[in-house]
């Protein structure tokens, strides 16, 4: 066991990173931005992961990856979608996108 | 003994006279002499049915209740209620009478509505009424009396409507209906106590051990009784529930003869001798029966006294009559109520059909020369003395017995219920009114009886001059029962002679058996000796002075013909109105409830709240959720962020308590 | 007849026939042309009436329980299984099912105009879900049936209803659908609870009438959930408003089968299932002195807003609102005499109600009208029409000697011991009921003959007269001799009496059968 | 010496996760997003997970940054001025973030020891060493097969299924996004 595992360090700075990205989610108006703060939050997420991969094994660490390749295949899809918007209203700002209205 | 058990074959018979005509009505109207022949034939094969179980119990009188069972109608459990017929004393008297009273009616149907288009439908139904009255008059229990209750209800119904094209007909056959019915729930609601206290509805077994289940003079008996009488009123159009008889008028005559004046009415009267018992163990029953009937007595002769319509006024004497056998059946003499029943029904039938001819004399009159006067408008007639001579003898022995001038039957009959009356007194004050109601009423019927038959038959004839040419006696078919009835008005008293003048009640003797079982609770000590000869002579002056004084009054004053005469004023025109009592019940019960269901019931809960709030509303709430939600999609991605991270922090703190 | 019977296994395969023939049926009908459906459909029906009366002699008398039982595992996990059985209740119900099935077939030879095929087919569907409801021993397969029969009414009522059949159509659903869902939940529920007691899980109706009282403390809401299901089959009286809709706008086979058979399938439940399920519950106080007031309210509401209704359909569907109130005060009456009154005027309601509309549709057929206004002095026009009309509204009406007054006089002769002043007061609705009826007769047979059109209608045909006559002769039997009937239906309804009510009814009256020894007053 | 280590790159994270926020522009803001990256696989390799810190530094930093900042040239997105949302998503933001932060913060002083208290439900087994047998045993393998080959083993044996699913959805997302970026297909 190594002698500092700085557990409680770790998951608090992972909380702190979660709490930005969120707080960036809800902030930023521009879509790009937007995503930045969701991979910040998956970070934040990674590394909470990685803290507690230190006790239960190297299952934590495989999770990792898995959540690296969903942000990749996210992130790819999520800017192409940008893109198609873009090229369709020649603006990425969330507020005038409403094409989902009930 | 044979003899009691051909019983079924009294009603089995006007049953096949039923369906025969019945058949005849729908398929082949038109032949009049078969429908006659059956009509008539049957009801003449029942009397002489009749008259063999009548014989058969009188030559062995003891094995009394004869019980004979058809089958069993409704075997549920302890209910073991069996379509059985019960011949004892009251019943084969009660026999005598309606299917003797029915021969003669249906012979004088015959003549009587010959050229009508409807005369195998009315035979039909006449038919069945008697079918009906047979039963109730033989039921050994309730529910089998109760069938013959309801189903003469019904044929009343049809017959009062039986002309339905006009809506007056139609109506006062329902409204007839309608008010037989309120006196139905009654008898429901006796035979349900009956039930609930002795486990058993048979007339023999209710008797047997009325006086062990049943504590005399309780709540229950008292209950049983007045319920039972609720019944009677219904069915023998005593106050409150008599405002449908007058309104039955607008039926066939012989229909007014043998339902509302002879048979049906009656079966009430019945009743209560058939259940003496209960009323006997009951006296304030008794008080409250004796006291209506009293009461109607004197209140039906007010009315009767200014009616112009001839059959009004003997419909109305038809209730007051019935008043009195209710008076005699209240104070304990039951004996005496049956006798007067016995009696009314001949001279009652005698004057109703005695009209009957009257009428038909003055349609055929009136059809000739084609006038529209009203052919039953007293005000009409008068002088018909020389015109139908026969009809006119006839009517006078019959108005000489309902003014109880002897030796005619109603004098004895009418004197013994007065006598109970008066000698009830003695234990109960009460009956003293009843007995003074009682002789008023007795003066009252002799002064209209005799204003009837003055305007009918004396004075100058009102009818008009080319209409008096074709007035003529009706044909012998018609008047042959009248002298019957005649024959039985006069020697009708000799059924029961008061012993004070040689005869030994053969009545009260015969009816002793059935009576027996009540007599124990309520004596009646008759007066005899000096006080009888009394009353016996109050109540004959009475007649005289009654009689005397109608004549008197009437021929005093010339009577304008019905066109012409002025509206009546004052209490005169209350009387002729019937005191509004129809206007009153109109208002009171018929036009409320009806605008209770229609606003009320129908609009207000039905559609509004019902329908309207729960149903409707339900469907309405969950329209307008639905639009709430809707607006919860605006399509702003933001939105839809904030809203998940506020699910993700709930759970979160959920988690992590 | 019983020896020929059980010669031919007649016990063993009648059921599933009863069950089977009708959707077999549906198959000819709809592809046969459309001329023929109508035929095809009436040799089916009639072929299912014939078989079905063996059932009358069938049934071994004086034994209380299920007979003819077939047990078939449907769903091995869930406890579910294919059983099937009679007792006198149902057989009696069953036969008056496909007694009065020919007869609306027969009824709509010449109503039904548009999509024959369709209709028959819905006719013979409904039939099969019908049946199914009154043989079901499983609560599981019960529920089928009830939902089976639910859809082909609808359509029935919604394709070939009146004007705004739509309304009414969506509204009888989804007003039934509502109340049959909150059953579904309750069966499970009471089958979960049972299944936790007893550890086995089963839907049989006989393992679970045993383990019933495992419910506890949810039984007064199980019970409530049976009890609303039921109450808007019946109709009781504050779920009653889709009846008045749904006859209006149904047609007359729709109408006919609607209240002679389907409302009796309410108070058949709460008979079968919601009493004896939870008996402490349905005779605690406060819940039967409930279910008696809203029956006698049922009774008199129905009959004063049938006093006032202007079209005669509606009319006859409240007069049946207040019949059924007579069942329910029956049931709760909860002597032999009152529940015997109860099923028969679940009877002869399906008689004279059944008649009633029949002829309403084809006056209807001839007229095209419902409004009583519109008529007036029939009886000299059409006068076997206004004979059959009488005598059939005087059963209504409950005239002693006709089958109505069997039923109710045993109903309030039942429960007047248990609630006289609530038995007294429906005894006034006989007045009511007397007082609707007359006086729709009146305007319609008698008063002046005023309108042209009324002159020259014809008179019965011999089809509707060979649809009228067998329910008059029923009328006029059931009136007369009720017993074999009664003696029938004793032995269930005893049981019935005897399960929520140990030691009540006395022994039985059936003598030398194989009587239930009934200890009591 | 580590805690110092472990706290300076803590809080370059903290302060490269604001800056990226708070940034006007989104050039700048994938800057401070990528230092905090960078900051992150510090972090993971000095808990003992250096090949996903490699991997980091690799994959998040040289693949997916660098699509965003392609992305972001690509759409050339002016500097707007400030492109917050309105008060009421301050405001909203300020609950939400709050919440988190008061709510994850009190992980602060969370410690092995009552990790494994909340595992075992039974402080009395409380004894971290017993109870993580599975990282001890994590530990020995990276000694013996090296940081890779501890990994490999449990990646191509107990997680096969999910790593083929993983292939499945990087190929879906590929045509997906070809398909939607295309201009006229």
């Amino acid at each position: 066991m190594p002698e500092n595992t700085f557990l409680g360090p770790s998951l608090a700075l992972s909380a702190i990173l979660f709490s930005l990205g969120v707080a960036g989610v809800l902030l930023r108006r521009n879509a790009i931005v937007l995503f930045m703060c969701v991979e910040l939050m998956l970070n934040a997420v990674n590394l909470a992961f990685i803290a507690l991969a230190q006790f239960h094994g190297a299952g934590g660490q495989i999770m990792v990856l898995f959540v690296m390749t969903v942000a990749a295949a996210e992130a790819a899809v999520g800017l192409a979608i940008i893109l198609a918007i873009f090229r369709h209203t020649q603006s990425v700002d969330l507020q005038n996108i409403n094409l989902l209205r009930g | 003994m044979h003899l009691t058990h051909m019983v079924w074959l009294a009603v089995a018979l006007p049953v096949a006279g039923f369906l025969v005509n019945g058949a005849l009505a729908l398929w082949r109207p038109q032949a009049k002499t078969a429908v006659s022949v059956v009509g008539a034939g049957v009801l003449l094969a029942a009397f002489v049915v009749a008259l063999g179980v009548f014989a058969g119990l009188s030559n062995d009188p003891s094995q009394a209740p004869v019980i004979v069972r058809l089958w069993s109608w409704l075997p549920v459990g302890r209910l073991k209620v069996d379509f059985a017929f019960q011949v004892d004393q009251l019943a084969a008297v009660m026999l005598l009478i309606v299917t003797g009273v029915s021969s003669l009616i249906h012979l004088f149907s015959i003549g009587y509505m010959r050229e009508d288009p409807g005369y195998a439908r009315y035979f039909s139904y006449l038919n069945l009424f008697v079918v009906f009255m047979l039963v109730l008059v033989l039921g050994s229990n309730f529910p089998v009396l109760f069938i013959g209750w309801e189903g003469v209800g019904l044929c009343s119904y049809l017959l009062i409507g039986f002309w339905f094209s006009d809506k007056v007909n139609a109506d006062a056959g329902k409204k007839a209906f309608i008010m037989n019915r309120i006196g139905d729930f009654g008898f429901l609601v006796a035979t349900f106590f009956i039930w609930r206290a002795f486990g058993n509805l048979d007339f023999a077994y209710v008797s047997e051990h009325a006086a062990t289940t049943l504590a005399p003079g309780g709540a229950v008996v008292t209950a049983i009784t007045l319920f039972l009488f609720l019944g009677c009123t219904g069915k023998s159009a005593q106050i409150p529930l008599y405002t449908w008889l007058p309104d039955a008028m607008a039926g066939p005559t012989p229909v007014s003869a043998l339902i509302h004046a002879a048979t049906m009415v009656t079966a009430g009267v019945y009743l209560v001798a058939r259940t003496n018992v209960l009323f006997a163990m009951a006296p304030v029953s008794s008080a409250v029966v004796a006291g209506i009937g009293a009461v109607t007595a004197l209140f039906a002769a007010t009315i009767g006294l200014r009616q112009y319509d001839i059959k009004k006024v003997l419909a109305y004497s038809t209730v007051s009559q019935l008043g009195y056998m209710f008076l005699g059946a209240g104070t304990g003499a039951y004996a005496s109520g049956i006798f007067h029943l016995a009696t009314h029904a001949f001279f009652k039938a005698l004057l109703f059909l005695g009209s009957g001819n009257v009428i038909h004399a003055m349609h055929q009159a009136y059809h000739a020369t084609h006038s529209h006067e009203d052919a039953q408008d007293m005000r009409n007639m008068g002088g018909l003395r020389q015109y139908t001579p026969v009809t006119f003898w006839l009517m006078l022995i019959a108005t000489l017995a309902i003014a109880g001038i002897p030796p005619f039957a109603g004098f004895f009959s009418k004197d013994e219920i007065l006598a109970a009356a008066f000698a009830r007194g003695a234990d109960a004050p009460v009956y003293y009114v009843f007995y003074g109601m009682g002789v008023l009423a007795a003066l009252l019927t002799a002064f209209y009886m005799a204003r009837l038959m003055a305007m009918t038959f004396f004075g100058e004839n009102r009818t008009g001059e080319r209409e008096r040419a074709h007035l003529h006696e009706a044909p012998w078919i018609m008047t042959g029962p009248l002298v019957v009835l005649g024959v039985l008005s006069v020697i009708g008293g000799a059924i029961n002679l008061p012993p004070f003048i040689g005869g030994h009640a053969a009545l009260e003797h015969w009816l002793e058996p059935v009576l027996e079982p009540g007599l124990r609770f309520s004596h009646l000590a008759m007066p005899t000796g000096s006080a009888e000869y009394v009353l016996v002579g109050a109540a004959v002056a009475i007649g005289v002075i009654g009689l005397w004084l109608g004549f008197r009054v009437t021929l005093g004053r010339s009577i304008p013909v019905a066109r012409a005469a002025p509206p009546d004023r004052g209490f005169a025109r209350v009387l002729s109105r019937k005191y509004y009592v129809d206007e009153l019940y109109d208002a009171l019960v018929v036009r409320p409830l009806v605008w209770l269901s229609r606003v009320v019931l129908w609009r207000g809960v039905d559609q509004r709240v019902v329908d309207g709030a729960a149903v409707n509303g339900a469907a309405v709430v969950s329209r307008l959720a639905g639009g709430g939600l809707r607006l919860l999609q605006t399509g702003q991605v933001g939105v839809y962020v904030v809203l998940f991270l506020v699910g993700a922090v709930w759970i979160l703190r959920a988690v992590m308590r | 007849m019983t020896s020929f019977l059980d010669s031919i296994g007649y016990g063993r395969w009648i059921l599933h026939v009863l069950l089977l023939l009708p959707v077999v049926g549906v198959v000819p009908v709809l592809l046969g042309r459309e001329a023929w459906a109508k035929w095809t459909a009436l040799v089916v029906t009639l072929a299912e009436f014939v078989l079905s009366v063996g059932l009358w002699w069938s049934l071994i008398p004086g034994l209380g329980d299920m007979q003819l039982v077939t047990n078939a595992v449907w769903i091995r996990e869930w406890g579910i299984a294919y059983r099937v059985g009679i007792d006198g209740i149902s057989m009696v119900m069953v036969l008056l099912t496909t007694s009065l099935m020919p007869l609306s077939v027969l009824a709509s030879w010449r109503y039904i105009t548009s999509r024959e095929r369709g209709f028959y087919a819905l006719m013979l569907t409904l039939l099969t879900g019908l049946l199914g409801v009154f043989i079901a021993l499983d609560m599981f397969l019960f529920y089928v049936f009830f939902e089976v029969m639910l859809i082909p009414m609808y359509f029935i009522i919604g394709v070939w209803g009146g004007t705004n059949r739509l309304y009414a159509a969506i509204k009888f659903f989804i007003y039934t659908m509502a109340g049959s869902l909150l059953m579904l939940v309750a069966i499970v529920a009471l089958v979960w609870r049972v299944r936790a007691v007893t550890g086995q899980m089963s839907f049989s109706y006989s393992y679970l009438l045993e383990h019933a009282s495992a419910a506890g403390a949810a039984a007064p809401w199980l019970f409530a959930a049976f009890a609303l299901a039921f109450a808007i089959k019946v109709p009781i009286f504050p779920f009653h408003t889709w009846l008045p809709d749904a006859h209006v706008e149904a047609p007359t086979a729709g109408s006919v089968l609607l209240a002679s058979v389907m409302l009796k399938i309410g108070t058949y439940g709460f008979l079968r299932f919601a009493v004896p399920f939870f008996p402490q519950v349905a005779l605690s106080p406060a819940v039967s002195r409930l279910m008696v007031a809203l029956a006698v309210i049922g009774i008199i509401y129905g009959a004063l807003v049938a006093l006032v209704q202007p079209d005669f359909k509606k009319l006859v569907a409240y007069s049946s609102v207040s019949h059924l109130g007579f069942v329910m005060l029956g049931i709760w009456g909860m002597t032999l005499q009152s529940v015997q009154g109860a099923l028969m005027v679940m009877i002869s309601h399906g008689f004279s109600t059944g008649a009633l509309f029949l002829l309403i549709g084809m006056l209807y057929e001839r007229r095209h009208t419902r409004l009583i206004a519109d008529y007036g002095g029939l009886a000299r026009v059409v006068p076997v029409f206004s004979l059959i009309l009488t005598l059939v509204a005087l059963s209504s009406i409950g005239l002693p000697g006709l089958n109505g007054f069997v039923g109710e006089f045993l109903v309030l002769l039942g429960s007047f011991a248990a609630y006289p002043w609530a038995t007294g007061i429906a005894t006034t609705g006989v007045i009511f009921a007397a007082a609707y009826l007359l006086w729709a007769i009146q305007r319609l047979i008698y008063n002046r003959l005023d309108d042209r059109e009324n002159e020259h209608l014809r008179d019965l045909s011999f089809r509707e007269l060979a649809v009228l006559v067998p329910l008059v002769v029923g009328i006029v039997w059931l009136g007369l001799y009720p017993r074999p009937v009664l003696t029938r239906m004793e032995p269930a309804s005893r049981k019935f009496v005897e399960a929520v009510m140990p030691g009540s009814t006395p022994a039985a009256t059936l003598g030398a059968t194989a009587a239930i020894p009934g200890s009591g007053r | 010496m580590a805690a110092f280590v472990f706290y300076l790159f803590a809080a370059a994270a903290v302060l490269g996760a604001a800056m990226c926020v708070l940034q006007r522009n989104p050039v700048a803001s994938a800057m401070w997003l990528m230092s905090t990256m960078f900051s992150l696989a510090a972090i993971f390799i000095l808990l003992g997970a250096e090949l996903i810190g490699i991997l980091q530094v690799l994959v998040y930093v040289g693949a997916i940054l660098v699509v965003f900042l392609f992305v972001i040239m690509l759409l050339n997105v002016a500097r707007t001025s400030s492109d917050l949302r309105g008060p009421a998503s301050l405001g909203a933001t300020v609950v939400v973030a709050g919440l988190l932060v008061v709510e994850l913060a009190a992980l602060w002083q969370y410690t092995p020891r009552r990790l494994a208290a909340d595992i075992a439900q039974a402080p009395a087994f409380a004894d971290p060493a017993r109870v993580f047998a599975a990282g001890a045993a994590a530990r020995q393998a990276t000694a013996a097969q090296g940081v890779v080959g501890a990994l490999a083993a449990p990646l191509f044996q107990t997680y096969l299924v999910p790593f083929e699913v993983t292939s499945v959805l990087l190929l879906a997302a590929i045509i997906g996004a070809v398909v939607l970026a295309k201009r006229n297909i």
